[in-house]
């Protein structure tokens, strides 16, 4: 694998993650809970849009086969997409939709503060922008989550049973393979294992604070970022997100 | 009229807003709730028709557009709101007026969005009659509806613009895209001449509104107004309105056009549009889902509070 | 509009109605309350699949643009079909599936009824095989509704709720236009008015031993059958049931 | 052994069948409970995987066939619950036992399908392999389950026909076509061999139900069978088995292949399988919200009975 193999993969990787992560929070579009979710979920889900722009089109940049954000975004199948199986999972109630928001934003919030020093500036610059944004969807998703968790017996149930599902999702956000290894040789991200500490610090604080329980496990569902085994949801996630694209090619909205 | 009738009506008279501690007759108040909770309500229920398109936006750039200018509508919801709370009704009060039927919505949103068109057709018909609407209401007499609506007009003029934008890009491409532009105005013609209302002549709040200036043109005038600019906008983008006795009138320097079948705006208010039932079930579905998430932040705030009131 | 051209859109009535009610009940799959009710909606759903591929086989034909049943199902956006609002419907709860199906099966079986002897031999050729299907399914989604509406006070209340959701989307199975008075004066179709009578006795008969009402209401929601206006639910049904075609245009299968 | 057991052995050494209302040892009774219980399990679970593409089949004739599958398999269930009914367990009992994970179901069906290509070979892979499993099983020593399984297998051998004709027309279709064909076998291959089971001198309940003729061959057996009988056919499709170390053993007469990865095996049957959970949802949820359904139509049929006896 050369480095702009892998560098690509990383892209991907990266911008698949807001791509679908976005797609699922914009699911919820005039059917929050409170006037106030919505609009936060929506400026949640524009943010990792706006996000997705910049790191697909830096994926197609360093491709070199001419492909817009909009190509990669819209034109490729299941196997192709490099996202961690985590943020494909339906949105289910409120509370898993904000569990994972939460799960996800102290990954990401962490991922793009070490990405802030990437020896690649593209990747350094992207980073920053989206950190600030990120800093505040973990405010955000972290409030809600504690205030959920520490709720009402029937919402602490609800959070409950939403870190159990999402639980065995975690651990891929940690894996590493030869893409890993290869940016960090290069400077340009961390190794993903790396990151595993201050995620695990940071998000016992918030479980704990929202009176969750950790599972006792690590067993962690794989296959998203190398694209060899999707959930099935993926594919039906695509069947509404590429259909224009689809049904009608060589149009331009 | 009482003295105190005639020191209020002399205030609106002089271009002096009402503000939330003056006194007001009842029925003004009644009348601005009922007014304002509409309103508040139609974006509420808006958000649905554009969000049925929000996870098949076509580019990501159409996606983040639509995103943000459906939370922008939440948000006018919102000003809103607080606007009718300062006359004395609580946000979950209007909802759930909403939610079993006591107060409407506007009609408009009781139709389809059936293709990407459709997108666009609502940012330039439908934001473009509402704007017609809501300019003058700027200059209403009540000061939190009016400072509310200032806010809103701008934004809204950003989506009009969004929208024709985007019917646009439809209009000048392939001709599976022109044919989607033409089907969505063909659609949505009549339902937006509709949104200025019946003809003042068979309006009865009308006068009495004018008068506390709560309303500021007639109907009539406002979709006059919106014919004479809309037509220009579809001839340059090669579309045909669907109105085969449209044509320019020199005597009168207008527009004279077809009047929309007011049989069908009736039966959609009566609740038989054809979207009615779905969109009052999508909005009822969210608020009964959303239970347990509101009384869980609530259950939450108050501990947090007793616990600072211990500490203290 | 020559008789070919109603001819055509006749077809595609038929057909479209039994492609998107069987893609409907097919969404049941694996899903349905008790097991002989998973096998009986897989067996309707096989049914109505295999009446299209008849349908949509002699449209093709009579257009005469070389286009397969196929090309027919998979190739068309929303508005080119023109099949009833009544089958594009989301399924809702079982009872609301069930009543659908019986609303649907009525017209279907007094509509086939009359096409066996329709001038045109292959129309006639294809009720013939299709009223044998539809008098099985009438008998089922009939008993069901008795069952469930003359069941448990819940069963009734559901069944009641179903039928009043439905109602207003019986009226355009009835409605007739220029494709119909052309298809009555070739012989071809009945005029779908003239059905009413029947079904209404038929339906009446049936609703009445499950104690349900019919609400007080003649509105009819309108717009499938000329395609001017469907519901926005086609559309989201369109994009998995065409997804594969529209993905990967030219495959053969 | 008692004079009852010995007597009970003896019928089943000479091939005569064992009845439902025959003496059968306790343990007889409950591990073919749990084998045939564990059997309809599967069938009925397995209808999710391929489930999740009959709204997606890209021709009217291939989501026909998909459907008339799908519907054998739930029949195939019909037929098990039956058979298992005869040794005194219900069909709600043994269903309930399935919902809260006290009986299994195979494994296979804990992998998702994630092209179209998957539909074929599950019908070549998953079903070539429950075929070798099955095959032998119409000999089994119990009646009623011999007999359902005569039934099964006659279906079953079709479908593995439909499936690898399937899988035939994408090995030899489009480059993306070939590309998915190739990503379902290479997914899909050791999650079959899994399907024989551990080895056998691994396993605990061998030895006792070959003698009760319950088990008929080795999982080892079977396992190489069924490599011997695929290797060639995946050959003939030009696909490629993901088993660099796979080579045919001259002196064997066998192919040598490497062995699955068995602690993914004991992962899934854990519960850790890419898709138990959703798997184990989708059956409750079924049952749960088809509870009313149940309910309505058992109070129906009890109302009925009640009239008939009082017309009596």
């Amino acid at each position: 694998m050369t480095r702009d193999e892998a560098f690509l993969q990383f892209l991907l990787r990266m911008g698949d993650n807001t791509l679908i992560l976005g797609h699922r929070v914009s699911e919820w579009c005039g059917h929050a809970p409170v006037l106030e979710e919505d609009i936060a979920l929506a400026n949640t889900a524009l943010d990792l849009i706006g996000q997705t722009q910049m790191w697909l089109g830096l994926a197609g940049e360093v491709q070199g086969e001419g492909k817009s954000a909009d190509d990669l975004a819209f034109l490729r199948d299941v196997w192709d997409f490099r996202n961690v199986l985590l943020v494909e999972v339906p949105n289910g109630d409120f509370g898993r939709t904000l569990m994972r928001q939460f799960l996800f934003d102290a990954w990401h919030s962490i991922m793009l503060g070490r990405l802030m020093t990437s020896s690649d500036d593209r990747v350094a610059a992207i980073a920053a922008k989206a950190s600030k944004e990120v800093a505040y969807h973990l405010e955000r998703s972290g409030d809600t989550v504690v205030g959920l968790g520490d709720g009402t017996e029937e919402s602490h149930r609800r959070m409950q049973e939403a870190l159990d599902y999402l639980w065995p999702y975690v651990g891929e956000m940690f894996a590493s393979d030869e893409v890993d290894a290869e940016m960090a040789a290069a400077g340009i991200a961390p190794d993903p294992a790396s990151l595993r500490e201050e995620y695990d610090a940071l998000v016992g604080r918030v479980l704990r604070k929202a009176t969750l329980t950790i599972p006792d496990s690590r067993f962690a569902h794989k296959g998203g970022r190398n694209g060899r085994m999707h959930t099935e949801h993926l594919g039906h996630l695509l069947t509404q997100m590429q259909w224009l694209q689809r049904a009608y090619p060589g149009a331009t909205w | 009229m009482t003295e105190q009738e005639r020191a209020f009506q002399d205030k609106i008279d002089a271009d002096i807003k009402i503000e939330p501690k003056d006194w007001m007759p009842d029925d003004y108040r009644a009348t601005l709730i009922r007014q304002i909770g509409q309103h508040a309500h139609s974006e509420i229920v808006g958000q649905l028709p554009e969000g049925n398109w929000i996870t098949r936006a076509p580019t990501l750039e159409r996606k983040a557009i639509l995103l943000a200018k459906v939370q922008d509508e939440a948000g006018h919801g919102l000003y809103l709101y607080c606007a009718a709370e300062t006359l004395g009704v609580s946000r979950d009060e209007i909802t759930e007026m909403l939610l079993d039927g006591r107060m409407k919505y506007s009609s408009i949103f009781n139709y389809p969005t059936l293709n990407w068109a459709d997108i666009g057709a609502v940012g330039w018909l439908v934001d473009g009659a509402a704007i017609m609407n809501q300019v003058p209401l700027q200059r209403t007499s009540f000061g939190p509806y009016s400072r509310a609506m200032i806010r809103i007009c701008k934004e809204e003029s950003f989506h009009q613009r969004q929208g024709y934008d985007a019917i646009r890009k439809m209009a000048e491409g392939t001709p599976e895209q022109k044919k989607m532009a033409q089907d969505a105005l063909n659609r949505l013609w009549y339902p937006s001449l509709m949104m200025f209302g019946p003809s003042d002549k068979d309006s009865v709040h009308s006068a009495q509104s004018m008068a506390w200036k709560i309303k500021i043109n007639t109907n009539d005038e406002l979709r006059q107004k919106f014919v004479d600019q809309t037509v220009p906008q579809a001839e340059y983008l090669g579309l045909t309105i669907p109105d085969p006795d449209l044509k320019w009138n020199e005597e009168r320097g207008h527009y004279d056009f077809t009047d929309p079948d007011w049989s069908e705006f009736y039966d959609v208010v009566k609740g038989n549009g054809p979207c009615n039932v779905d969109r009052l079930a999508a909005r009822n579905k969210a608020w009964d889902d959303g239970a347990w998430v509101r009384d869980g932040l609530l259950a939450h705030a108050r501990k947090k509070a007793a616990a600072k009131v211990a500490a203290e």
